[in-house]
């Protein structure tokens, strides 16, 4: 399966809408087992993409997933910003030529975040989100499930990546929140292309 | 939440610019950034190595209060507790190069780590020649190759301090890195907190502490630490942490440097009063201290608590750290 | 009460210990007493007028942090916000007298007042000459001469300063101790609360505020103020305390110091962010300033609050107050 | 009424006590309207009577006074030491040549106090305890009614002396440290020679 411009920017806009809704949740999880600032953060970013969407808006998947990685790196800072800088900047360079499958498409965020954070699946970071939902789409399993399963595997980790690695043992037992983000970005492609 | 503030997003800048507006003659702001660079006199003339560091702020006076003659070239700040982005850690790079290359003094947080990278590869891409030394000094942390790795705290201005005034006696690049890693290596911080800081975006302390509670090893940023204890005298805090910090040095002969740091909200009473105790306690147990350093230096926003820092130091380096520059906070 | 202290008895001497030990180079302690006096190297050479201060402890780094060159002679402590008392003032004005006289510089508290004047009449039986200035510049407290009058706040960093670059450029006692009286004159301050501090020796706050309030007007020892508020943006509070403080100075013209004080508890992040808002509303004004300092100059144990000093000061105090200086803390 | 060497002693023991005793008490009454550290102040002063005493035994009048001024004067610091320091100094001057009456004998104090204190009664100070208590054994009056309408009174003025003047009117209401220690040390007397 793949995704259009139009619907790839819905996907986005959505996935910006719940970031703000969610601002404080985020910074909740990330006072828990972090620094408290998630949910700030990514919601600098959020709002960074809609100021970057209104000012121009993207002509093609490759300037969409290009515009969210400038304002994610630009504007965000923290851990969060260049992962999520460096996911949809691959995932832009990756569609430049050839619109991809939406699981190699993933894929390829996934593998921007392990080379980023020079970190792997199992880690408790939102690495542990964006695999099982690469792996997903890929045999066309994807569904809320696939997140929900995730999330809730992650959240019984020991982190080593990461300020939640800093708790050692303490940060079992709390859901991660880069992985929360991330599943937000998911639910809300899920909302644009349905089970 | 009591903070004296406007709002909260406007923190950052409204601060970075009431630093630079007060200290005009010494520090100057990047436009449009909250990168903050060397203003003085001497900067233009100097041909030297630029010193580069930042993060996230809370810190104060980290890292911009350490700009100046002899310290940093330029500090940039992020979001409370957030690492800075790459484009403002880029300009600052930018405006300090004199063409002898740049140093990137990173404390060890991912967030700082891949944003201090991507400033790197921006810089690069300019043939601008970069090292980072990524400080890694809290010994409460353990270190492995599985983990994220022990963090920056407290020890990150000795370490600034001791390049700095490398760099400005001509030292070059290579060879400040190769300082820098070294000095690193034998650095080791451990703190405690009788109360955590209130991040202003989120409005409540970061964890609880009961009325007679610490908190041992704790982070800068609110990490919790690795246990919870009853409050004890002054003298026996200075003596768990000594030994901590001791077992790391299994070699205690030569010369050592010592660090009380305030968090914040400590007053300089108590900094003192356990300085005084960690001076008995190294002198009976027949350690040379050849320099040594009380205040509040790399804070936790409004954290009630302290971190003590022990470098084994040569004597090169505690000239190093002795040597007079003209920052606003060292 | 959380402090990291060992016996509340011994919370002064334990400090001083550990300043005198962690400064050797720039301070000695006089045996058997809480007093410091200068040990760089230039002291004895120098020719000058003493100035000596001191007061009850708990305002860390005032007094003993601007013990040194271009500063105070000598700084006597005493117990936690109590006098120090009249032998040991009399041993610091010994201690650095050089046949030059010596200026005391009193806070305006009545203990304090009594206690140096005590001090004055030991010395001048030993044929020292004597001056005292009295520091009365918190304008929160009505002027009359049927009270104690103003109180001695963070201006006194100020007015120690002045007169401590004054006396080392060879100006004589009469009239260091003149210039210091102007100086007094010519400096206002009003300080503002969101915590009270914790006197070790009481162990709970000297008063409470809601977890919305401020206290406006109190003192450096948890005197209450004159109003109790909700708290506002700093921008606000600047402004407030702006209009308070300049209307007594019926004469704008001119340049102006300032100095953004933090009472002990309160991180530097909020002293920049409120003086980028004095700094904005005095530019507003069309008022000149010479000369800004931010920082914890004058504390008052934990507090949380800040004080806002302004000071008309001409070219040749602007000049004073620039100057370097080689203490611990200014 | 005179006191001799033996009751002086006794009185100046009893005060000591009572300081021991009342530490907490008095620096609540200072937190309340001051800077909460009389007690503590008065029980350093009350500690190195008792060591100077101990050390070397009064042999007069005279002595017995000036070995508790030089006590207060040396250790307590603050408003009190140099105030009741000068009371007793000039109290042990006085009796250098003549024993006093009573009430002479504590109107030397109260003008020490004045002088010291460049103040006077009705301040709000211990002076507001020491004159009425002088001028009662002047008049052969004194007992316990006299120190407690004295705490009374004094409690209901403004203060214009002192720490408390900064409260002005806030400081009604309030007892004044300096009277409730003055106050024990006139109970103490008062135990020791009878209504
Ligand atoms: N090395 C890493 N690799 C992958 N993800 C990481 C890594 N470090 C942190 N993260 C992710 O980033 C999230 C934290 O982001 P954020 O709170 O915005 O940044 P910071 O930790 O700098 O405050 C974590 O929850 C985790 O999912
Ligand atoms: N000028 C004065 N004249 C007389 N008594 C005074 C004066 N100033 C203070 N006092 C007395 O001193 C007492 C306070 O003593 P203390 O708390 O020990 O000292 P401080 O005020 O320096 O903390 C007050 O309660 C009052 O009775
Ligand atoms: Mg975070
Ligand atoms: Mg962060
Ligand atoms: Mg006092
Ligand atoms: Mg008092």
């Amino acid at each position: 399966m793949k995704i259009e411009l139009i619907n790839a920017k819905k996907w986005i806009d959505l996935f910006v809408e719940k970031l703000e809704t969610n601002k404080v949740v985020l910074n909740e999880l990330d006072t828990a087992i972090g620094d408290g600032d998630h949910g700030t953060n990514m919601n600098r970013g959020a709002e960074a993409i809609s100021a970057a969407f209104a000012k121009k808006e993207p002509e093609n998947l490759a300037d969409l997933y290009k515009t969210t990685a400038f304002a994610m790196i630009q504007k965000v800072g923290g851990a969060s910003g260049p992962l999520y800088g460096t996911a949809f900047l691959d995932m832009s360079k990756a569609v430049k030529t050839d619109n991809l499958e939406l699981g190699d498409l993933i894929k390829v965020g996934t593998d921007g975040l392990k080379r980023r954070g020079e970190s792997d699946y199992g880690m408790k970071t939102m690495i542990d989100v964006w695999q099982p939902v690469s792996e997903a789409l890929s045999e066309d399993k994807f569904n809320q499930q696939v997140i929900t399963d995730a999330l809730v595997k992650s959240k019984e980790l020991v982190a080593t990546k990461g300020r939640a690695s800093y708790l050692e043992e303490k940060s079992k037992g709390h859901i991660d929140p880069g992985s929360q983000s991330s599943a937000y970005l998911f639910e809300s492609l899920l909302e644009v292309i349905g089970d | 939440m009591k903070k004296i503030i406007n709002n909260v997003e406007d923190i950052v800048p409204e601060m970075i610019s009431g630093l630079v507006k007060t200290n005009a003659d010494l520090v100057k702001q990047i436009d449009g950034t909250t990168a903050v660079v060397r203003n003085d006199a001497k900067f233009k003339e100097q041909k030297q190595v630029g010193i580069v560091s930042g993060g996230g702020s809370g810190h104060e006076p980290l890292h911009a209060g350490y700009v100046g003659d002899g310290m940093l070239s330029a500090a940039v700040a992020g979001e409370v507790f957030t690492s800075p982005t790459p484009d403002q850690i880029y300009e600052a790079i930018e405006a300090v190069d004199q063409g002898q290359g740049v140093l990137l003094v990173v404390k060890n947080y991912s967030g700082d780590v891949m944003n201090f990278d991507m400033a790197k590869e921006m810089a690069e891409a300019d043939d601008i020649e970069i090292k980072t030394i990524v400080v890694d000094d809290d010994i409460s942390v353990k270190n492995s190759e599985f983990t994220q790795g022990k963090r920056g705290v407290a020890g990150t201005a000795l370490v600034e301090k001791i390049v700095g005034a490398a760099a400005r006696s001509g030292m070059n690049l290579v060879d400040v890195a190769a300082l820098g890693q070294r000095v690193i290596d034998n650095t080791k911080t451990i703190g405690i907190a009788l109360h955590a800081a209130t991040v202003p975006a989120v409005g409540h302390p970061g964890f609880e502490l009961a009325n007679d509670e610490i908190e041992y090893g704790i982070g800068i940023h609110n990490e919790r630490g690795y246990a919870v204890e009853k409050i004890k005298p002054s003298k026996e805090l200075a003596h768990e942490l000594i030994e901590k910090i001791l077992s790391e040095f299994p070699d205690q002969t030569g010369s050592f440097a010592i660090l009380v740091n305030g968090m914040g909200g400590t007053p300089l009473m108590e900094q003192y009063i356990f300085a005084n105790d960690v001076l008995k306690e190294l002198v009976d147990k027949n350690i040379t201290v050849g320099f040594s350093k009380v205040g509040n230096m790399v804070t936790s926003l409004d954290m009630q608590g302290i971190s003590l820092t022990i470098m084994k130091a040569d004597a090169e380096w505690i000239k190093y750290l002795k040597e007079p520059v003209t920052t606003i906070a060292w």
